[in-house]
Order: C-alpha cells, then structure tokens, then sequence
C-alpha cells in the first residue's frame, strides 16, 4: 500500500554495472562450474536414474488397460507442464508490457523450456492410455484420430516453439560466447551461434522471431493446456462439463510458471551469486504478478464452486465431492492455502513484496501447492472406473500412492531439473546482450535537488 | 395469501359460533405436519380441461382470451400440453396436464430477491403477491414453466363480476402466480379440523378444484407424509410412477403415472 | 513518446479546457438530436409505466428480453474505465494520461444507464425501489442475500460509487484549474468542487498514492462485477446459461467490447475537440496491441463455452446450440460474433501500420461493440426459448417497438451525459498530461537521444 | 508569536529552486515552507521532506469495516427470516461471501477518499494565502514566517528571481482564519 516506499529506496546497483563485467559474470558459468552446481547435477542425475527404474517397474510393467497405475505418470507431467512449461509465457508476458526490470529476468525463465523433453516423453507414454473419443464426452466430438494425433501434434509443437524461443533469444550470446571462449567449449557455440554479427539486420531478424515465437508459445501453451485438462482430466470425469476448467489449470499453471522463476532467482542470488543481477526491483515486480495470479487461482475456483452449489442437481453435487469435498478435501485444503491464502497474505503488504525472502518464500509454497494440486486432478479423474455415464453415480475412493509412484515422481522431476540445469552450461546467464542494452537505457540525472533515473523507451 | 382465516361463502367452514370455537380457530398449528403431494394417473386422464376450467373458476385466474394466446401470455395454473406423435394417418394426441411441481427444493425461489416465493412448512412452494416485485426470475428459473407472470392489469365480463372466489386474492399487474393446490381449501380443511379437537386432516378431506372436477378421478391429492393415505397407497400399488425432469434433482411433489399404451409405452414421456 | 509535442504549459491548458471554453455548432447539433432520441426514450417508458409490462415483446417463455440484454451490453462498456486507468496506473504506463478520465467517465454514465434496464424491467418498479433501496430496516422484510438479484445491485452499487469517487478524486486539480479560470456560477461551482486544491507537495503526493490504491481496489470490484451479471444467469438452471466459465468470459467480453468503446471515444474526442496532439497515434497503437491479447482471450473463452456447451451432447444442451447455430437471427449474430467481433479486428490491429490509423482504429471499434452486442443477444435469449424439452412452450421472441426505443433511448443517454460532461469538466485530465510533460526526458546513447521517462526508483 | 504567511511567486524551475536556496540561507528548513505547483515533481525535487502519512493505513481499516458490516447484513438477515428457499441452508454462506466482499471493497474505497482529503488536508474553502497563477504554471513557495521576518523573506524571495511575493494581510488575532478576496478571472 505505502507506494512512497519504493521512493526512499537505494537506487538498485545493476545498472551502474560496466559492460565488460555484466560479460564476465554471464560466462562465468560455462567457463567453469562450482561446486554446489556440481552436486545439484549429481542429486538430479541419481534421481533421473531413479526415476527412470521405477517407471519400468511401475507403470510399464502394469500395462495400457490399468489407467490407475499411471496416475503418477500424468501428475508428473502435470507438474512439468505447469512450472517449467509456463515459464517461458512468463517471459513473453515480460517483454510484451516491455518492463524494464525484466532484462536479468527472461533468460531465468526461458532456460527451463530445455526441460520440456521431459514431459514430451512422458506425454507420449500416457496417450497409450487414453480412450479414443467414440462415444465420450469430449470436445473432439469424433474427430479423425482424435484425441491421439491432435494433442501430440500441440505438444511438439510446444516443445520446438520452446526451444526455438530460447535458441533465437540466446543467440547473440552464444555469439559473445563464440568469441570470449577459447577452446572446445567455444566450438559448440560457433555452431550454435550461426555467424551472428550483430548488424542492425541481425538485431531486426531476432526482435521479429522472438515476438512471433513468444507469441505462438503462449497460444501454443493456452492451447495445449487445454486439450490436456480436457483430454486427461475432465473428459475422464463422467458429468463433468466444467467449462472454467481448462482455463482454471491454465491459470494454475501459470502462477506456477512465475513461482518456479522466482525460487530460481532466489537460488540464483543465494548460491550463483548473482546478487546484483537479481534485487529487490526484480522480485518486487515479479511478486506483483504473483499475487495477480493467486487472485485469479482462487477466482477460477470460486466461479466453478458457485455454480454447482447453486444448480446442486446430482451430477454438480457428484463433481463437487469428487474434486473438492470427499476423497482429495485435504488435497485441496493445501493447495488452497499455497497457491491462494499464501500469496494473498504474503505478498498483499508492499513492504514484503520489496524485500527478497517473502516472494522467494512464497514462490516457494506454491511450487508445493501446485504439486499437490496436480496429485489431486489427476488421482480424481484416473480413479474412476466407468467415463460412459452421464454422470458419477458413486465417488471412487481416494487413490493412495504405492512406493514406485513416490519414486516416480521425485525421480523425474529430478530428472527433468537436472536437464534444466545442464542448460546453463549452453545458454549464458544473465543473458549478456538484454543486460547490457538496459544498461545504456538507464542513466542517473540529477534533477534539481534531488537524484532521478530516466529510462529510455525507444519507441 | 388465502382469504382471512374465517371468510364468508367459505363451504366447509362451519362459522365460530363462541368465543371457545375462536380459540380453537387460533390454536396454533398440530404436532402433526402434512406434506401435501398430487399424482396425475395419465392412463385416466381423458384431456378434457375440466381441471384447466375449473382451476380458472376456483382461483380467480382472468379470463384467457384469444388476443391472450396470440400474445403468448396465458395464465393457466394447471395447462394440459398437447403432443401430436407420429404421422398422418396413425397420428395420435398425446397430452399431459402440468400444475405446478411444488418441488421440495424448488429452483424457483432462492433466485428471488424478496422473499416472495418461499416453501411453507407443509411443503407447498408458495408465491407471496404483495411482497412480489416482479423481477420474474423465478419464471425464468422454472422448469415446468408453471409460473404466470401478469403483464396486465386482469379485467373480468360485468357478467363475471359475483364469480370471484372470496377466499382467493385477485393478483395486480406486475405480479408473478402460480399453483397453490388450492392453498385456501386446505386452510379451510386444517381449521375444521382444529376446531373439532385440534385433529389431523383426514385423508381426502382436502381436494383441489381440479381433482374435484376431474370426471375420470386421474388426478388424486393428499398427504405423502401420511404412510395410509389415497396417494401413498396408490404410489405404492404401482411401478408407473415417475417426476418430469426428476435428473434436476429439484424432487417434485406432483408424481404422474405413466399411460399404458401398447403401441408407444414411452408415450407419457412428453 | 516518439511524438510527443513539447507545447508551453499555456498551450496545453487552453487546448485541453476548450471543449468547456467554446462550444461549437456540431455540439449543438449532438445535443438537439441525441436530446430527441432521448424525449422518445423517456416517453417510451412512461408509456410502459402506465400500461404495464405488457408493451415489451415478452411472453410468457421469454419473460427476460432484450432490455436485460441491452443491461448486460452496458455493464459491459462499463468495464472499459477501470481496465484502462487501474491497469495502466499500477503498470505506469505513459500513455494512459490522456485515456483514463473519458474511459472512467463513461464507466460511470454507462453503469448509470445499465441500473435503469433491469430497474424499469420489473412488474412494479415503485415496489422495487420501495423493497431494495434503501436498505428496508423497518419496513417487514430484508432481501434474500441468497438470490443474485440482490448480489448484482449491491455489486453495481459499489462498482458505481466507486467509480465515481475515484474521478472526482483525479479531478480535483482540474477543479482547482478551472476555479482559478473562470467566473460567474462556473467559477462557485469550480471553487466548491476543487475544496480548496493548492497543489502543495504534500497534496500531489497524497494525489498520485490515491491512484495506485484506489486503482487496486477498484480493480478487484471491476472483477466482480460483471462476474456477478453473469451469475444472473449462470446461477439458474437453464440449460446453456447454467455454465461455469460464464464469469470470466463475461468480464473479459466486457473488457473487450469496452476497451473497444474507449477507442472509439477517442477517436470522436481528437475529432470533435482537436486534441490531435494529445491523442496521438500512438495511444491507439498501444491500445490496439492491448485490444488483441484482449480480443483473443475472450475468443478463447468463448470457445471454451460453446465447446462444453456441446461437451455432454445432451438433448437440452444440443437444442439451444442448434438454434443459435442454425436458426434465424441467431445464425446471423453469430456471423456477427465471429466476424465483427474477431475475425476482421484484431487481424487488422495486428498491422502497427492499421493500429496507427485513428479511422481504421474508429471503424473497427465500432464493429467489435455491434459484434459483442450480438455476442450478449445470442448468449441470452436463446437459453429462455429452449428451455427444457417442452417443445409445446417453444415460443419464438420479438422485441417490440417500445423495447427497441428503450434500447436506443440508453445509447442517446450516454451519449448526452458524456458530452454534458465534456462541457463542464475537460475531457482529458489537464494536470495528467502536464505532469507526463514534466517527467518526459531524453537520453543520449550514440549520435541518437531516446525519448525517456523519469521514474522515482 | 504571530505567524504571516508569505507567498513567492517564481515563473519557472530554476528561479524557484534559487528562491528555495534563498529561503534555506534564511534559516529556514524544509518542513517550514511548501512548494504549490500545477503538476507533481519528482520526489523531492526541491529538497526531501520529512511529513509522513497513513494513507496506506485506511483502505484496510476501511477494508475492515466493511467486511463486518456485510457479514452483520448477510448474516442478521438469515437469522431474523429462516424462511426456506430451494431447500437452501437456513444459513449459507456463499452467497454471504459475495456480499461482504462487494462491502468490503466499497468500504474500502470510501475510507480511502476520506483518507485522501484528510491526508492532503480537505477542504478548506476559505482560501489562505494562493495566487491563480499558480495553476497557470507558476511555481509558488508558500512559507510561514514569523512576522517581523516575513518582509525580509518577501525580500529575499524577490532577490532570487520572484516575480511577485505577496504577503498575508497583518491582522492581530486569531491568525488563519481570516479570508482573502478570491482573486478571480485570469482569463475565462
């Protein structure tokens, strides 16, 4: 609320920064690793291996016509959809309202569309599982290789749109890299970086192809989310037409994307030591859009319960207990709390939006409500035994994890970090070429008595 | 929204005749709570309009006349729906009539924004004309469609003048109406039955102008929360018995028995 | 900005207080013909007081007609003034300063207009008014909070309160202006209103917090109001109103066709009054690059419904959509929907060449408000006409001649409060562009001096 | 000691920011004059002040209000008619949510305009000291001096650039209440 705060504040010391220095730091991860990074791709490495046994063991083992062994299988992609798949929309939504806080920002929450193999994989896997639309409800209505062809059609496209985004915006610092790096590691990035010479055409091909691909990421994103809630969730729900839905886990997603961006830059300021690259002007901003979506998190819900609590003919009242109140109620309780009353109550008062730890925190808690979020939709609608019916005339019991799902889960979310944090030995972070430039765009004048910052906005 | 508890030209009220039969009259309320229900046997019903006629005379509903109908604005508590099934030549008229459901969690009266449409403690769902702003929502809300807006102000014949039943409110422009099972004549029935020592209603005491005027007696009126009443018995004799739009979930009072039809048996189904 | 024209502060107070200054022949000619539609449209209602609710087209299946469809278009538009000032405020956006008084403006006029359809909608309005307002605390009974005719009014009253609490507050240096410029009843009025304005420091910070709170707050009831509009509808058991994404996808219709609203007000603003260097192409460049991410949200939702419309293929369900789909006028509003709504502006606001255009920006405003107009007629009427399967109550609706002079009437009188308004207060906050002037700066980096702004922080 | 208020008149920045330093050598600190503009500066651009304000404070307490005023509405209104409507809870309380939180946010609002107009000070028709050139984008420094100095700080002012520096009319008691012609009608 106290706006003048943000007034009185020291000036943040990222832009006094000389531009040798913001080169240093940006290759100083692909020169060489530290050790904390070292042991983080260890840990990942053994959860992948982990993993990827206990997904033979589990799921594989148990064949396509079980769909409850798979329950873990989906949450997991659930999950990586909604952080590392979301991300990237962050960041498009950054540059698109052209914040100038954003600059060390982007590349943190592009990087993580390396991982998007990940889910990809596991996407492929799941379809074995999900009934053709014949004779369910579904918005394919009997479409020709419906849902099969379509959804992997989206994701892929996802996927390359995702690295595309990241390849295209990395581009001039490979080339920075290109030339500082001496040796084998400076190979890769003459392939990588194509020539790029930095000619007012090269500037102009990259502005372009980062709007359109950001663009078409997003869109992408929307859509593929889409057909997921309605394909793997609700249309396995019998009676569930919950228009809000997709828009629902969406928007879920998206809170998640901004939260697992900001617990990135919390470890990136704490253990990378990027402290001056990532301040308070950062987290301030981002924090912001936080609570925006925590809002919008407990909008989207509150219009979905409404509406069955009025109407309460037996199907909405099925729908209701099934997904909020019977089985999963205390799944939901959790991640009611994290992913709304978390950030409400947190990040609500502007003096702990300015400091560093309450957003880290609280991006913190909703990365654990979106886990819990996604083991409730998923464990809901792999339980129930019949999707024929016009509506769900007993309420499955409550799906309980075995060990193999546990180790499952951890296993590829580890995984999938780890091929995140293998990223940073291929795409320079800060991204040298964004930082740089709003250091141009940024002077100190002083004006009268006092000291302002003029940010210069060309066109 | 019934006449004052003893009004003239009431038939089966016997007037308080001393100070004690007053006392009697305005003892509260039995132990014992009705739940009045109706069943409609479509399998009697002939579609004659005898209730339709009858539900115009008893309460008070204005005339509907033609330019009513062309403007799509008949009010008829109880209306008898007419389907043609099939094609010429084997054509056949199937008809239902429909009085209000009475729902036990009526659609129709949480969306109002004055407690004009309530459900009484006997389990009729009821409209209160002068709190009724009419917003018609309720309408709007209904399913069956038994709720009557009047977008005029009702005129009666001269002729007409000395029919009006005393004991029934005549309803303003700008008001919403609708079935009441005959709410007065059960007014009537519970006072008579509190006056002769404070006793339940007996069974089939209470009839409402349709049931009463119905010749082939398909439609049959009583208390469901009375396990030996008519209604009860009748429910239970038969498998025919079924609720329109039961998948609301709204569980209506008025219950209808299916027609036995050999050569359509899902005819009922309107 | 690029074009920002760098005037004398003299200059820009004369340019921006002329619509209050002078008044010009096409103004009177704006007041004598809206000033008709408006004597019909009072006359219209009075009518319909007198003889009853039977003047509307409504019969006994469509008892809610085009008035409450007309309501709905409104509460939509309304939503354009805080979309534009709360947003652009808390994003500090530059080029909102000349948008944010018109959009707020016709927030509070159009949310007028709106609360008189559903108000002179019901049987007994003199009921109405003597059960809701005010709050009856001795007269028999209180509303029922559970029924969402008691949520709308209460939402809408908040929302208007609001909305106007947050202008007078933005106005008040205007005010001061004004005072210190004119005479005779103008200049009490001004004094009165301005509460003695100095523009101390202390009064222009207390000035620029105001607008980031009240910006929040008025953000949060925007949300809720049309949410709630919708719920009108939503809360019942229709078959195809009763749907859960009808909240958001109304609030975002109405952002749609609102912020649409507010571009067609500037562009008549910088025709009628001359502010071409004040509404300048580039607020219409940045305001279409918002319309699009708008424009296609709100397609995607509706998608989103019409597809879980069609989701259960249920009979009732399948009913209503094949009227809206296939059956006259529904078939045709569709097109409309689609056509007017989407798929010929936001295509075109992707060109910065189009965007910069203010005729093209104009015209394709006024197709997205008749698209979103035909969007509201489509989402409600049907829903009443199909009901349930009780295909003996399927009865088709005709508005009649009193409803459509009604209808127009609400145009007319936004219309006329907007331009009454124009003519006591300035359309454009004066000490807004003044202080976007002060805090306009320059950088040089090379041989090229960027355009800047001065930020605190 | 009596208080007269003194009003520079400086025609653009620079010349006020002079008047401001002339001021300063006088003796007299920040919180002791104030600067009338026809826009906002940037924070302190003619030297930081110290005043402090609650604004943030009355939203929430407003916020607060109002929450208990819907709840009072919504609740007491179920309680005094338990009538039946839809089978509906007697007491239900997601439509109570709804309204309290319209109420809340309503309160909120009113609680912040209030809060405006006490924060900067609202209203005070009988006009001190002003001139309407201020709002004409003259930049005025409105000081309080004590009375045997004000002429000299008129002065100074003048020294430093001001193109006028009008003094408040001397009167002997109860200072500040006293009103002053409207100076009207710059041009209309």
């Amino acid at each position: 609320m106290e706006v003048q705060e943000i007034e009185h504040r020291e000036l943040p010391r990222l832009w006094e920064l000389p531009p040798q220095r913001v080169i240093e730091d940006g290759l100083r991860r692909i020169r060489g690793s530290g050790t904390v990074y070292k042991v983080m791709l260890l840990i990942s490495a053994v959860c992948a291996i982990v993993g990827i046994i206990a997904f033979i063991v589990g799921p594989i083992s148990s064949g396509w016509n079980d769909r409850q062994a798979w329950t873990y299988v989906a949450i997991t992609f659930g999950i990586l959809m909604c952080t590392i798949g979301s991300a990237p929309c962050f960041s498009v939504c950054l540059r698109m309202v052209r914040g100038h806080w954003r600059r060390p920002v982007n590349r943190l929450a592009e990087i993580w569309a390396i991982g998007m193999i990940v889910p990809l994989i596991l996407f492929f896997f799941l379809l074995g599982i999900l009934p053709d639309t014949v004779g369910r409800s579904s918005f394919w209505f009997g479409w020709p290789v419906s849902p099969y062809l379509w959804d992997s059609v989206m994701m892929v496209a996802l996927v390359i749109c995702g690295y595309g985004f990241l390849y295209v915006g990395a581009l001039p610092d490979m080339a920075i890299a290109r030339d500082q790096i001496e040796g084998e590691g400076g190979g890769i990035f003459t392939r990588l970086s194509r020539g790029f010479r930095g000619t007012l055409y090269d500037w102009q091909i990259i502005d372009r192809a980062q709007g359109i691909l950001g663009a078409f990421y997003v869109l992408l994103y929307v859509g593929s989310m889409t057909v997921i809630a309605g394909d793997f969730i609700e249309a396995l729900v019998p009676g569930d037409n919950s228009a809000i839905f997709p828009a629902q886990y969406t928007i879920e997603g998206l809170e998640a994307g901004i939260a697992v961006t900001i617990f990135a830059m919390g470890i990136m300021r704490y253990l990378g030591g990027l402290d001056e690259y990532l301040e308070a002007e950062q987290f301030f901003a981002a924090a912001k859009l936080q609570l925006a979506l925590g809002l919008l998190y407990f909008y989207t819900h509150w219009t979905e319960f409404i509406i069955w609590w009025y109407g309460r003919t037996p199907r909405e009242v099925a729908l209701l207990k099934i997904f909020y109140f019977e089985p999963y109620f205390w799944l939901f309780c959790v991640a009611f709390a994290t992913m709304f009353l978390s950030p409400l109550f947190i990040l609500v008062w502007t003096r702990v939006r300015m400091g560093i730890v309450g957003p880290w925190v609280t991006s913190g808690l909703v990365l654990v409500g979106i886990i819990i979020d996604n083991i409730r939709l998923y464990s809901a609608s792999f339980s129930t035994p019949n999707i024929y019916l016009q509506e769900l005339s007993t309420i499955p019991k409550a799906y309980v994890p075995g060990v193999t799902d546990i180790l499952l889960a951890v296993g590829l979310l580890g995984g999938a970090v780890g091929v995140c944090l293998l990223g940073f030995k291929l795409v320079p972070y800060p991204s040298i070429w964004e930082v740089t430039a709003g250091i141009y765009l940024r002077v100190r004048r002083k004006y009268l008595k006092t000291e302002v910052v003029l940010i210069g906005k060309p066109n | 929204m019934a006449g004052p508890p003893n009004s003239p030209g009431a038939q089966q009220t016997q007037q308080p005749q001393s100070t004690q039969e007053l006392e009697k009259m305005q003892q509260p309320n039995p132990p014992w709570l009705p739940r009045w229900g109706m069943v409609i046997d479509l399998d009697r019903c002939t579609g004659c309009q005898a209730c339709v006629v009858a539900c115009q005379a008893e309460n008070n509903i204005p005339i509907n006349t033609e330019e009513m109908y062309i403007q799509r604005r008949p009010i008829e508590w109880i209306r008898l729906e007419r389907y043609w099934d099939g094609a010429y030549p084997d054509i056949k008229a199937r008809f239902i009539p429909v009085p209000c459901m009475q729902c036990s969690e009526a659609p129709c009266e949480p969306v109002c924004p004055v407690y004009a449409s309530v459900h009484t403690t006997e389990g009729i769902n009821m409209q209160v004309y002068n709190r009724c702003i009419g917003t018609r929502y309720c309408s709007v809300n209904c399913h069956w469609h038994v709720r009557f807006f009047n977008f005029w102000q009702p005129k009666w014949p001269d002729s007409l003048d000395q029919q009006l039943n005393p004991d029934v409110t005549v309803r303003s422009r700008g008001v919403m109406e609708k079935c009441t099972y005959c709410v007065q004549r059960i007014n009537h029935a519970e006072q008579n039955a509190r006056i002769d020592g404070n006793r339940a209603v007996k069974d089939g005491e209470v009839i409402p102008a349709c049931a009463q005027a119905c010749p082939s007696r398909a439609i049959t009126f009583g208390d469901t929360a009375d396990p030996n009443s008519r209604i009860n018995k009748l429910i239970a004799s038969t498998d025919r018995a079924y609720q329109i739009l039961a998948e609301l979930g709204t569980n209506p009072q008025t219950l209808y028995l299916k027609k036995i039809d050999p050569y359509t048996p899902a005819a009922a189904e309107a | 900005m690029l074009e920002r024209h760098s005037h004398s502060t003299e200059q820009i107070i004369e340019d921006l207080l002329r619509p209050v200054t002078q008044t010009t022949t096409m103004n009177w000619v704006a007041f004598i013909v809206l000033g008709g539609v408006l004597s019909a449209w009072v006359f219209a209602i009075g009518w319909m007081f007198y003889w009853g609710t039977g003047v509307l087209g409504l019969n006994r299946q469509n008892i809610w007609g085009i008035l409450i469809v007309n309501f709905v278009f409104w509460i939509g538009i309304s939503h354009a003034g805080v979309m534009i000032s709360a947003i652009l405020r808390l994003s500090q956006a530059e080029w909102r300063r000349p948008v944010t008084r018109a959009a707020e403006v016709m927030t509070m006029f159009s949310l007028m207009t709106a609360m008189t359809l559903p108000f002179i909608h019901t049987g007994r309005p003199w009921r109405t008014a003597y059960w809701v307002f005010p709050y009856d605390f001795w007269r028999g009974i209180w509303p029922d909070v559970r029924s969402a005719l008691v949520m709308d009014p209460s939402a809408v009253f908040t929302y208007l309160s609001g909305t106007i609490m947050f202008v007078y507050v933005t106005m008040i240096p205007d005010f001061a202006l004004l005072r210190d410029r004119s005479i005779g009843w103008r200049h009490a009025l001004y004094r009165v209103l301005a509460l003695g304005f100095k523009g101390s420091e202390r009064q222009w910070k207390i000035q620029t917090i105001s607008g980031f709170i009240l910006a929040a707050i008025m953000l949060s009831i925007f949300v809720s109001v049309h949410s709630i509009v919708s719920w009108d509808f939503a809360f019942s058991l229709d078959p195809v109103w009763h749907s859960t994404v009808w909240a958001p996808y109304f609030v975002i219709g109405a952002v749609h066709s609102g912020v649409s609203a507010v571009v067609t007000l500037m562009a008549l603003m910088r025709w009628m009054f001359k502010f071409d260097d004040y509404i300048r192409e580039e607020h219409f460049d940045a305001i279409g690059r918002l319309l699009v991410v708008v424009g296609s949200t709100w397609m995607w939702f509706f998608l989103l419904d019409v597809f879980f419309d069609l989701w259960r293929q249920d009979p009732t369900d399948d009913a209503i959509m094949r009227m809206r789909f296939f059956e006259w006028p529904y078939t045709l509003l569709l097109g409309f929907i689609f056509i007017f709504g989407y798929f010929i502006p936001v295509p075109i606001w992707l060109f910065r060449r189009f965007r910069r255009n203010i005729k093209v920006m104009f015209w394709t405003s006024i197709l997205v408000n008749i698209g979103m107009w035909s969007e509201r007629y489509w989402l409600v009427m049907p829903g009443l006409q199909r009901k349930f399967q009780w295909t003996f109550d399927w009865v088709p609706y005709r508005p009649g001649p009193v409803d459509i002079t009604i209808v127009l009437g609400t145009f007319a009188l936004v219309g006329f409060l907007l331009l009454v308004f124009a003519k006591l207060f300035p359309p454009v906050p004066v000490w807004d562009e003044l202080e976007g002037q002060r805090f306009a700066g320059e950088i040089q980096v090379g041989k090229r001096s960027v355009p800047a702004i001065i930020r605190e922080f | 000691m009596a208080v007269r208020g003194v009003l520079g008149l400086f025609e653009n920045v620079d010349t006020a920011v002079a008047g401001v330093d002339a001021v300063n050598e006088m003796g007299f600190g920040r919180s002791d004059f104030e600067v009338l503009s026809n826009c906002p500066f940037p924070e302190g651009a003619f030297g930081e002040e110290q005043e402090m304000h609650r604004l943030g404070l009355w939203p929430v307490v407003g916020a607060a209000c109002g929450f208990a005023t819907g709840l009072l509405i919504t609740g007491a209104t179920q309680m005094a008619y338990p009538l039946v409507t839809g089978g509906k809870p007697l007491f239900s309380i997601p439509p109570m949510i709804i309204i309290m939180y319209e109420g809340t946010l309503l309160a909120a609002v009113l609680f912040t305009v209030i809060g405006v107009l006490f924060e900067s000070r609202l209203p005070r028709l009988g006009s001190s000291l002003y001139d309407t050139r201020i709002t004409a984008g003259y930049i005025g420094i409105l000081l309080h001096s004590p009375e045997e100095q004000a002429e000299a700080v008129a002065a100074a002012m003048r020294r430093a650039g001001a193109e006028d520096a009008i003094l408040e009319p001397l009167r002997q008691t109860n200072p500040g209440r006293v009103r002053q012609q409207p100076q009207e009608g710059a041009s209309a």
